[in-house]
């Protein structure tokens, strides 16, 4: 790519500098303002400023975000999986561990008897969601808050997965972001 | 004894034993840092002696500047100290240089003997430096009137150092 | 105690120092500044004697021996970084070699 | 209460080496809780939230003594208290106590020169008349150059006796960089001295306060400007406005800030404090705080006229405002407000311009420095000598 050429006035520097510096103190003196009315209490201090305040304040995900994996159920409560293994055969990362069992309903082949997905592993590639022929597995919880003190919290088990609160804590992990 | 005589036998006590220290000294860089020390012992003693704007000059210009240049070159060399068995020449030259500046001080203050240890002059003595703001006049004075042709040469001197400082570097940079 | 004897004393001292450190040492950045000590010996001495005296044409001397002793500074590094480029090395007794 | 006050007059009118012994220990405790204060503690504040809020974003605000946030003011002292808790690392090969000097060396030069920086005029004092400066040097701004070359040492220091390449050759960039910029700096001082004819500080503000542009030699005497000159306060930055530029951009490297912080370059190039940790590189960068108080002190006094405030006079113990007698005190309150604001602003402008501008390479501070500094620097000192020369 060519360097674009300057003209004269930009080779002086100084003039262009001073633009710069004019537009960052305008972003000064306004979000000063902004914040100063925001500390008086009258408005909201977001006019002041484009982050977001994270652990108080979060920002709303699109439905399509892989998130954290879920399981879903049926009426009764037990998952809707039939251990088929199509999600465990898709996963690039070789992180879902099924065992299978005989399922108490003739109509129905199997059911998983563990369904472990080590979260530490995972890619977030949502194969395994494209894969499933029952909709039984979704990436849709919204929780990303992945953090513990151990890696064993990272491994999840079919109870936990069936659990669809996006803030909820495996038993056997201790979270490190234990805020809000 | 006041505070100006104890801090000038401190300052020329420091100034004797950083000029021992730096001529004893193995590594380069340690040299070249009790140097600097050397140097503000000086800059302070010529403080004692009512010339603070030379003190104040040497400080400038030899510590921040010169002796800043010298470890420049010194660390850019990176001289390594291994494969030299001593600093020093040998023990011949050791011990015939050590006659030589015992007679060369001998020498000196034979030849100084007309100065007995006499006060120094009051300040205010007519015609002296002095202190105040008129140092700075007074040295200019001296500079600009009576040493102006000097000044020029030393102009021209500085210049040709230059000149000479590029072309020598620009070889390098052909080579 | 502190006359001008002293300071005289002091700059003979520092001289005979400088000397003995210029004849002794191999290293040159050493022995340069062996040199500059002896420089400011000068510079002591007519500090001391302008005082003595009351003059303010010894500072003035002092101010043209600083200028002198930074070209000298400038061409003398410049002339030892050109030899380390060559030899590889800064020790006097190699560069003894230059003569004709 | 009124008796007690009346008998500490007397006392202090009776006594004039007391006042000056006083003033002299009130002067010390005054500057230093300053440089301290706003060097060490203020200044980190103030880079955070400033380049916060230029940046649309809120700034450190966590932490919290009892639930009080304080605009984030806490997490300095965190930080101090992180610093000295700390493992101080000592590199095996390198020198401990050249390696503990290097930092204390870099601060303390720079505090050492606001000794010589006035923070006032002369005020007087039950019949006395006390300098506003610790030490009132007829040679200041020398001494405050001569500090400033001494200040190089610390990262020379830190960079070779760290016993670490990548160190060694942060502080060659420094070193380079510095000493190409002292030369810089000295001369686009120049200029603004020759107006004044004086190496001393508050010669310097007593004449930017005693003249108007009006009085300067050729301005003056343009037809019809003349007159609205007159009202116009003769300070450097009018006077100078090259010299004002290029003194500024020549600090901003003389304290390697960014946009010339080559020689530590935070970021991502590694530099000379690499082998520092805890308090010593804390204080590395107090350092480059104090300088930055340092340099915009020298700014106001050499080319913003100090503390003066157009239309006050302060005479023998009174003050006279556009014509209006004011207490003397209250006129003395206004000068030492004007002297902070003005100091303010520039610390301010040189947070601004910090954040605002992306870092040079090192051939174009180079290149800027020797190609484009000085030989402006050496013409405006010309034009300024010449022209000086002809107003005879």
């Amino acid at each position: 790519m060519p360097k674009p050429k300057m003209t004269f006035v930009e080779r002086l520097y100084l003039p262009e500098i001073s633009k710069g510096l004019a537009l960052t103190s305008r972003h000064f003196f306004r979000n000063l303002w902004h914040h100063s009315l925001a500390s008086l209490g009258l408005e909201s201090r977001d006019r002041a400023m484009v982050t977001i305040a994270y652990p108080e304040v979060r920002r709303p995900y699109p439905l399509v975000a892989r998130s954290r994996h879920r399981l879903t159920k049926r009426e009764d409560g037990s998952p809707k999986c039939v251990a088929c293994m199509m999600c465990a055969t898709a996963c690039p990362a070789d992180c879902i561990f099924i065992e299978a069992e005989e399922h108490p309903d003739p109509a129905i082949e199997k059911r998983p008897r563990h369904f472990d997905i080590d979260m530490s592993k995972c890619v977030y590639c949502g194969f395994c969601v494209e894969a499933c022929p029952e909709d039984a597995i979704r990436m849709d919880t919204g929780s990303f808050e992945l953090a513990y003190f151990d890696r064993k919290g990272l491994v999840y088990d079919k109870e936990f997965l069936l659990n669809d609160d996006p803030h909820a804590v495996p038993a056997h992990a201790e979270p490190l972001s234990r805020g809000n | 004894m006041g505070l100006r005589e104890v801090l000038l036998a401190v300052f020329a006590f420091g100034a004797l034993a950083f000029a021992l220290a730096v001529v004893s000294t193995r590594n380069t860089v340690y040299a070249a840092l009790e140097f600097v020390a050397h140097l503000l012992c000086l800059a302070a003693l010529y403080c004692l002696l009512d010339a603070p704007l030379l003190g104040v000059l040497q400080v400038m210009v030899y510590a921040g500047a010169i002796m800043v240049l010298f470890l420049f070159a010194v660390m850019m060399l990176d001289i390594q100290e291994t494969g030299r068995e001593s600093a020093f020449q040998g023990p011949g030259q050791v011990a015939g240089a050590l006659l030589l500046a015992a007679l060369l001080f001998a020498l000196l203050v034979f030849g100084a003997d007309r100065f007995p240890a006499a006060a120094l002059a009051p300040a205010a003595a007519p015609g002296a430096p002095g202190v105040g703001a008129d140092n700075v006049v007074r040295v200019a004075r001296a500079l600009f009137e009576r040493g102006a042709l000097v000044f020029e040469a030393v102009g021209v001197l500085l210049l040709t150092a230059v000149v000479a400082v590029m072309v020598m570097a620009k070889r390098r940079l052909e080579n | 105690m502190f006359g001008v004897g002293f300071f005289l004393a002091l700059a003979f001292a520092l001289f005979a120092v400088g000397a003995f450190g210029v004849l002794t040492r191999r290293d040159p950045l050493v022995m340069f500044m062996c040199i500059e000590m002896m420089f400011n010996s000068g510079n002591l001495a007519l500090v001391a004697l302008s005082r003595y005296l009351g003059l303010a044409s010894g500072h003035a001397l002092v101010f043209f021996v600083v200028a002198v002793a930074a070209a000298e500074v400038a061409v003398g590094l410049g002339i030892i970084i050109a030899i380390f480029r060559t030899e590889k090395d800064v020790n006097v007794d190699h560069l003894s070699e230059l003569k004709g | 209460m009124h008796t007690a006050l009346d008998s500490l007059n007397a006392a202090m009118s009776a006594h004039p080496l007391l006042v000056q012994a006083l003033a002299a220990v009130a002067k010390t405790v005054f500057m230093m809780t300053v440089v301290m204060l706003i060097g060490g503690l203020i200044l980190s504040w103030v880079e955070r939230k400033q380049s916060a809020i230029m940046q649309d974003r809120i700034g450190a605000n966590r932490a919290a003594i009892l639930g009080v946030r304080a605009w984030g003011l806490f997490h300095n002292l965190a930080d101090a208290a992180k610093g000295i808790l700390k493992e101080d690392f000592i590199p095996p090969d390198a020198n401990p106590f050249l390696h503990t000097l290097a930092p204390f060396l870099a601060v303390s030069t720079a505090v050492v020169a606001f000794a010589v920086l006035p923070f006032g005029g002369t005020v007087h004092l039950w019949g006395q008349s006390v300098d506003l400066t610790i030490a009132p040097l007829p040679i200041g701004i020398l001494f405050v150059w001569a500090m400033m070359g001494m200040g190089v040492y610390g990262v020379v220091l830190a960079g070779y006796v760290s016993n670490n390449k990548f160190s060694l050759l942060g502080c060659l960039r420094a070193t380079a960089q510095v000493i190409s910029y002292e030369v810089a700096t000295g001369l686009t001082v120049l200029g603004a001295l020759l107006f004044y004819r004086s190496l001393d500080f508050r010669d310097m503000v007593a004449w930017q306060m005693g003249h108007n542009l009006g009085q300067v030699p050729f301005l003056g005497h343009l037809p019809d400007l003349g007159a609205v000159l007159a009202h116009i306060p003769a300070w450097g930055v009018f006077l100078q406005p090259l010299g004002f530029v290029l003194f500024f951009t020549a600090t901003i490297v003389e304290m390697t800030r960014i946009p010339f912080d080559l020689p530590e370059g935070e970021s991502e190039i590694i530099g000379y404090n690499i082998e520092y940790s805890g308090m010593k590189f804390m204080i590395f960068m107090m350092s480059e705080f104090v300088e930055s108080l340092l340099f915009a002190w020298v700014i106001v006094l050499v080319f913003f006229g100090g503390w003066s405030l157009p239309g006050l006079h302060l005479g023998d113990g009174v003050a006279v405002l556009f014509g209006h007698a004011l207490p003397y005190a209250s006129g003395v309150a206004l000068e030492a407000a004007a002297m902070a604001l003005k100091i303010v602003f520039f610390l301010w402008f040189q947070m601004l311009v910090r954040w605002s501008l992306p870092r040079f390479r090192y051939d174009q501070i180079m290149h800027l420095g020797w190609k484009i500094m000085l030989p402006l620097a050496l013409a405006n000192l010309a034009v300024t000598g010449v022209l000086g020369v002809l107003a005879r």
